[in-house]
């Protein structure tokens, strides 16, 4: 059980070592429309630089992620996701953000348990007045993941 | 019978002697079997804590693995002052574990501590593991129309958080035995106020100003005696009271009994087992006062006519 | 077969200095489904907003992407475009290049171009999933339902009865007027407090758009907004009020007397009682507890003297149901009990007495007639000490908030035992003096210089019995000494704190309150009034400590929010809610349990293919969705989408890029 | 006067909280404890002056006061503290950090002190109990005050009241080791 696990994190993540050199991951950033996309919007409107990794979806609340987008993602397109609500306490939607964040760990566990290194999948709180947060969280993923290389299996070939 | 670990303190072998012989007059009546904990050592107080930091904990925790040792789950402690060092290691520990451990490796020879002896003034355990129910069963010479101020001091009920027993400011378990006892308490606001024990020796003004406000204040709720729970709040009081006295310009002459004493007394002990002698405000003038009728407040008097607790009809 | 048009905007220099936007739309033109493409100045000018529309006809677009600033900017401006057009505005999507792309990447036009292009791609993929969505409409029954008839509830249902909306007031006691009506002066003027508030409690018994029910309780709130259903417990008063005239014999010639509440128990009411002489309505009730007929069928002394019959031993608690749309929460506060502070003696001396008893007894109807007295031997006090923040600001003992209100009452206080005991003195022990208010600092002013009272920095730490005085100690902070002032009696500022059945009374309603029982609101700072449930407003002090004005300002404005909620026949909300569909829906329930709205019930449907079973499914009160999409999430089979969301609108941005 | 300003950092504040546990910036100078210290009166800074000049950084102020050598650490204070700060740990945390940097009062009555805590800190050290006859002989010694409490002291030995004999603990010396091994952990942390 033990060796087939790591034979697995091994299957997927050992090929990306071999990135080429021009190669740019794909974040996917889902971000809930009352925090974290207005925190993302902050940051553009006072010109906070950060990498050009992230394409963000916008979502009602962190709590409508469905375990599929993010999986759906790192099958697709994505080499990592990004998923922000409101801070705890704060969600719009009085209590939304804590059922994303039980969810979000067990789909973090589930996809460790496959195989994926912790890093792809990242969750973050981040408020709609949080405009140098947000950048840094992009920095700090868009760092993780290149770190990790590429994400190719499993994926289609048509790239 | 109920077993317990006692810890006597330093004091119980020197000024508190008629506390440490009436305790176990008492326990004897109340079928407690005291097992004084072998090899103890001084918990550190006063001067531990001032000037270290590892060993004023040291102190008290070898005292806490030596009565592990033994199969009693709880220890009984004299003094408050010893009560509350020996209270206040047991909760850092327990909610330290790796202080613990730190602390521990200084007494390696004599064991690992466990944390599963209860620790507890005896005070407390009278009102706790006793209950006054069982106190006044006992009593045979009841203590009527003797008036008590009961001091508690500082060291008895607080800081809550360590002692986890009565109130902080208003505690009222001595007073509750006392009317165990047939004696009246009186309502006295200084009983949590501290004497200035610690600084017996090392700054007298200061005690002599503490303990006259107590006397003060004691004198002026009616009573005939002040009972107390701690060696070095009797021997502040008693021993100081002339210079007390003498200070404030006033005579007070109250003495200042042991808990342990006026419960062996109204257990039927002679007067001489209380060790008269050992005071220097004499005990007899006040204890002259059991027998005498104390007149009810009014409000006692009053029959009640009430449809409820609070309504009334005419 | 998907016609969509891609418009990107170059917002002047914003997007077009960092992001190649001719590129840009050359890449758009590459996907499969757009069929327009092209770029403009400004796309939210009117120039471009015609040409949007222009577009849409001409080229027969299914769904329209404008790439420009966030959707969070111009969505609502596009979709006006769209409708103009005659086209379904939520058929629009918005590709958020300003603030996503060039602002943030204003150093790498390259990728800031590239990221745009995929942008776009996504929010034309989303595009395609897109439905048509129309803004619903919910009706509305045009009825308030008012909880509280202290002056927030007394303010709140006038101001809704005055625009023509009927009311119903529901008070638990026996009168309205609240706490206000027990006090004496208000502050900052000093002007008589009944004077003020009785003929507003007078003008709500004769409101013909008021319905006032007395002596009741709301038990039960069903429904959602503008759609509501209140049951009301009318608790027995055992007299009935349509006969009653108030005349007072009864209550003259009760024989059981019980510690009268509104006086503070400083004196005795009867079991048959009206509260106090300008109750609204000033009717008897009969308290059940108390009265010997009731418990023991011995006495009927009232029912014998009341000339009109109005008594009734035999009533019963009635429970009466309203259709109402819309609900302000005006339960007010309680005093915090000082119970904890031991060092101060509370329960122990009896000349330590609180603020609202200080107020009763100073009140010129009170039970001391309007002087000051030691509830020990009844004399007249000299020294008396005022103590601060007793509960407030203290976390160890009380509570961590200000009560906001005590520093002006006591300096009122200060006042009113000045001018009610000429040779007294006051002493004040205070922390800080918070006087933020129109007039307040100016009588804080007035009250020292006038009554000269002693203030002195800090918390009192203890009182003790001295002879038949209370010897309070404290720091005076100001000169660094302790201080002890022989007091004949000890006034304790006790905090405010909310009304004690708020917690109850919240998850009958379904909104949520905070650690102490304060009822939350929906947003600290720009929805102070309304709570998280639509159609749920608070006034007074049942939300935070308020002094009067500010109890009487947030109760109008519930006022105009409700009267805002009224404005139409129905009432529009947006589409984008959650939807079952009962094919897949397997009756798991795990939706309901995670709507923070309550607004999944189940419902029993035919089970189909001719069987005559019923299966259980959720179902969406959408009057009542906000659109979360937390029961999507959760949806193991599937069953429910959000409208303007769904599975397929977001898995197709996902795999555009 | 107190220059204020130039440092940002309060290295000092920062030491007193993390050996106390508690966090002084809570205190908001109520001066419930300084009316509740039964002692107040005689420091020369009462214990929200003292926790004021932790805020302001005042080091070497705050060590040279006599306040935290007054503490009769009875608890009073951090009963009735509405911020929950325990008083005595902050005033216990402060005497002890003057005595890690070796700072000395010259204050006579805190010299006093310290002879005491000293004599009864060796007593115990040799004997593992507290011998109080003895004590009160060497604290007369060493203060050079040979006649003080001894008016009591006849009295008190008539009455039996201060034993002539002296106890010591079987295995005084493993209340050596522990000292030893206490003031090594002291030292390497």
């Amino acid at each position: 059980m033990e060796t087939e696990v790591i034979e697995k994190i091994v299957s997927i993540e050992k090929p990306h070592l071999e990135a080429p050199p021009d190669w740019q991951p794909v974040i996917m950033g889902i971000l809930c429309n009352w925090c974290s996309y207005a925190g993302s919007d902050l940051t553009g409107t006072s010109r906070i630089q950060y990498p050009p990794n992230i394409r963000i979806i916008r979502i009602p609340c962190s709590s409508r992620v469905d375990p599929w987008f993010i999986i759906k993602s790192l099958q697709t397109t994505a080499d990592g996701v990004l998923v922000s609500g409101c801070h705890p306490g704060d969600c719009h939607y009085i209590s939304g953000n804590y059922y994303a964040r039980r969810r979000f760990l067990v789909t973090k566990k589930l996809l460790n348990f496959v195989g994926y290194h912790e890093d792809r999948v990242q969750f973050s709180w981040v408020s709609a007045a949080e405009g140098q947060k947000f950048a840094n969280v992009v920095a700090k993923v868009t760092e993780d993941i290149k770190k990790l290389g590429p994400l190719r299996l499993y994926k289609k070939e048509n790239s | 019978m109920t077993k317990l670990t006692y810890f006597p303190g330093c004091s119980a072998h020197g000024t508190s002697e008629e506390f440490d012989s009436t305790l176990k007059l008492v326990m004897k009546s109340l079928d407690v079997e005291m097992e004084e904990l072998p090899d103890w050592n001084c918990c550190g107080a006063t001067s531990a804590h001032v000037m270290t930091e590892n060993f004023a904990l040291a102190l008290p925790l070898r005292n806490l693995v030596l009565a592990e040792r033994l199969p009693n789950k709880t220890m009984g402690i004299a003094c408050a002052s010893c009560y509350s060092r020996m209270k206040s290691t047991k909760v850092e520990m327990d909610s330290h574990p790796e202080l613990a451990k730190k602390i521990n490796s200084t007494i390696v020879e004599e064991g690992e501590y466990h944390g599963d002896v209860d620790v507890k003034s005896m005070l407390q355990f009278f009102y706790e593991d006793i209950g006054t129910d069982a106190i006044a069963e006992k009593v045979t010479y009841p203590l009527k129309g003797l008036k008590i101020a009961c001091y508690y001091g500082c060291l008895l009920t607080r800081p809550k958080n360590v002692t986890q027993f009565d109130s902080p400011e208003y505690p009222m378990s001595m007073d509750r035995i006392m009317e165990a006892l047939g004696a009246t308490p009186t309502a006295f606001d200084f009983k949590t106020e501290c004497c200035g024990a610690s600084f017996s020796i090392s700054d007298t003004e200061i005690v002599l100003s503490l303990s006259g406000t107590i006397l003060e204040m004691a004198k002026e709720s009616g009573a005939h005696a002040i009972v107390v729970a701690c060696p070095l709040c009797q021997s502040n009081l008693d021993m100081r009271q002339p210079d007390i006295e003498k200070r404030a310009g006033k005579k007070y002459e109250i003495p200042i009994l042991y808990i342990t004493q006026l419960m062996a007394l109204a257990f039927g002990y002679p007067m001489k087992d209380l060790m008269p002698a050992k005071h220097i405000i004499p005990i007899e003038p006040a204890l002259a006062h059991i027998g005498e009728e104390i007149e009810t407040p009014e409000e006692k008097k009053k029959p009640k006519k009430a449809v409820t607790a609070e309504s009334e009809v005419e | 077969m998907a016609r969509v048009g891609v418009f990107v905007c170059f917002c002047g220099a914003n997007i077009g200095d960092f992001v190649d936007v001719p590129a840009v739309v050359e890449e758009a033109k590459k996907i499969k489904e757009v069929k327009y493409a092209i770029d403009y100045k400004y796309v939210c000018s009117d120039p471009g907003q015609q040409m949007i529309r222009d577009a849409i006809v001409q080229q027969r677009l299914t769904s329209v992407v404008v790439a420009a600033c966030s959707p969070r900017m111009h969505e609502k401006t596009f979709r006006k475009a769209l409708s103009d057009a005659g086209m379904n505005p939520y058929l629009l999507e918005v590709a958020n290049i300003r603030e996503h792309s060039s602002w943030v990447h204003q150093k790498n036009k390259k990728a800031a171009t590239g990221k745009s292009s995929d942008l776009i791609r996504m929010a034309v993929a989303k595009s395609i999933a897109n439905e048509q969505l129309h803004e619903i409409s919910v009706p509305v029954t045009k009825r308030a339902l008012v909880i509280g008839g202290g002056i927030a509830g007394i303010q709140a249902a006038l101001d809704i009865a005055d625009a023509r909306i009927p009311v119903v007031l529901v008070e638990k006691s026996p009168s309205i007027g609240g706490k206000m009506a027990q006090l004496d002066e208000t502050f900052p003027t000093l002007d008589c407090s009944q004077c003020i508030l009785t003929p507003k409690m007078v003008d709500v018994a004769s409101h013909p758009f008021i319905e006032l029910l007395p002596y009741s309780e709301v038990i039960e709130l069903d429904g959602y907004v503008g759609n509501y259903k209140a049951k009301i417990k009318r608790k027995a008063s055992y007299v009935n009020f349509d006969t009653c005239t108030g005349c007072g014999a009864c209550w003259l010639k009760c024989p059981v007397k019980v510690p009268n509440e509104f006086n503070m128990g400083i004196d005795k009411r009867k079991a048959i009682y009206s509260p106090f002489p300008q109750a609204v309505p000033n009717k008897p009730v009969i308290d059940a507890e108390h009265c010997t007929m009731l418990i023991k069928g011995k006495c009927g002394i009232c029912a014998k003297v009341c000339e009109k019959g109005s008594i009734d031993y035999t009533m019963q608690d009635e429970i009466v149901e309203r259709e109402i749309g819309a609900v302000v929460v005006a339960t007010g506060y309680d005093l915090w009990d000082p119970k904890p502070y031991e060092e101060y003696g509370v329960g122990r001396f009896k000349d330590i007495i609180n603020s609202l008893e200080f107020e009763r007894m100073v009140s010129a109807n009170g039970p001391t007639g309007g002087v000051p007295v030691r509830p020990s031997d009844g004399k007249v006090p000299k020294n008396v000490v005022f103590i601060q923040c007793v509960g407030s600001r203290d976390e160890a003992k009380g509570i961590e908030y200000c009560s906001k209100i005590c520093c002006m009452y006591t300096a009122k206080h200060t006042l009113l035992l000045h001018h009610k005991v000429q040779d007294s003195h006051a002493y004040v022990f205070y922390m800080d003096i918070r006087a933020a208010g129109k007039g307040y600092e100016e009588f804080v002013k007035r009250a020292q210089v006038e009554t000269g009272a002693t203030y002195l920095r800090g918390r009192a730490s203890k009182i003790y019995k001295k002879g038949d005085k209370l010897m309070v100690q404290g720091e005076d902070a100001q000169i660094g000494q302790v201080v002890e002032v022989e007091a004949d009696l000890v006034v304790l500022a006790t905090a405010i704190y909310p009304y004690k059945d708020n917690p109850d009374l919240a998850r009958l309603l379904g909104i949520s309150y905070d650690k102490y029982g304060f009822l939350s609101e929906a947003h600290p700072k720009l929805r102070p009034v309304e709570t998280a449930k639509a159609g749920i407003f608070l006034a007074g002090c049942t939300q935070a400590p308020k002094d009067i004005p500010d109890s009487v300002a947030q109760a109008s404005a519930t006022a105009a929010k409700v009267c805002g909620l009224f404005a139409g026949d129905t009432m529009k909300k947006d589409p984008m809610i959650a939807h079952v569909n009962n094919e897949f829906c397997t009756g798991c329930q795990n939706c309901v349990n995670v709507c923070p709205y309550q607004a999944i019930v189940t419902e029993e449907i035919p089970l189909g293919y001719g069987f005559k079973e019923l299966r259980t499914v959720a179902k969406i009160n959408e009057g009542v969705c906000q659109g979360c999409g937390s029961c999507v999430a959760i949806c193991r089979s599937m069953a429910i989408d959000l409208a303007g969301f769904t599975d397929m609108q977001i898995i197709n941005e996902i795999v555009a890029i | 006067m107190i220059a204020l300003g130039q440092q940002i950092e309060n290295k000092f504040l920062t030491a007193v909280n993390r050996k106390s546990g508690s966090n002084i910036l809570e205190c908001y100078q109520c001066g419930k404890c300084v009316s509740t210290c039964p002692v107040s009166d005689f420091m020369d800074f009462p214990p929200r002056e003292i926790m004021q000049m932790v805020k302001l950084g005042m080091k070497e102020e705050t060590y040279m006061a006599n306040s935290m050598w007054f503490c009769l650490t009875c608890a009073a204070c951090s009963g009735r503290c509405p911020r929950e700060i325990d008083i005595p740990r902050v005033m216990e945390a402060i005497r002890h950090l003057a005595i890690e940097e070796n700072v000395n009062s010259d204050n006579p009555k805190v010299k006093q002190i310290r002879i005491f805590h000293e004599i009864f800190l060796d007593m115990i050290k040799h004997y593992g109990r507290n011998y109080e006859l003895r004590m009160m002989a060497e604290f007369n010694i060493r203060t050079r005050n040979l006649f003080k409490d001894m008016h009591l002291a006849p009295k008190a030995l008539l009455k039996g009241k201060i034993p002539l004999g002296h106890e010591k603990v079987k295995s005084a010396k493993a209340i050596q080791r522990m000292f030893r091994m206490a003031e090594k952990l002291e030292k390497t942390k």
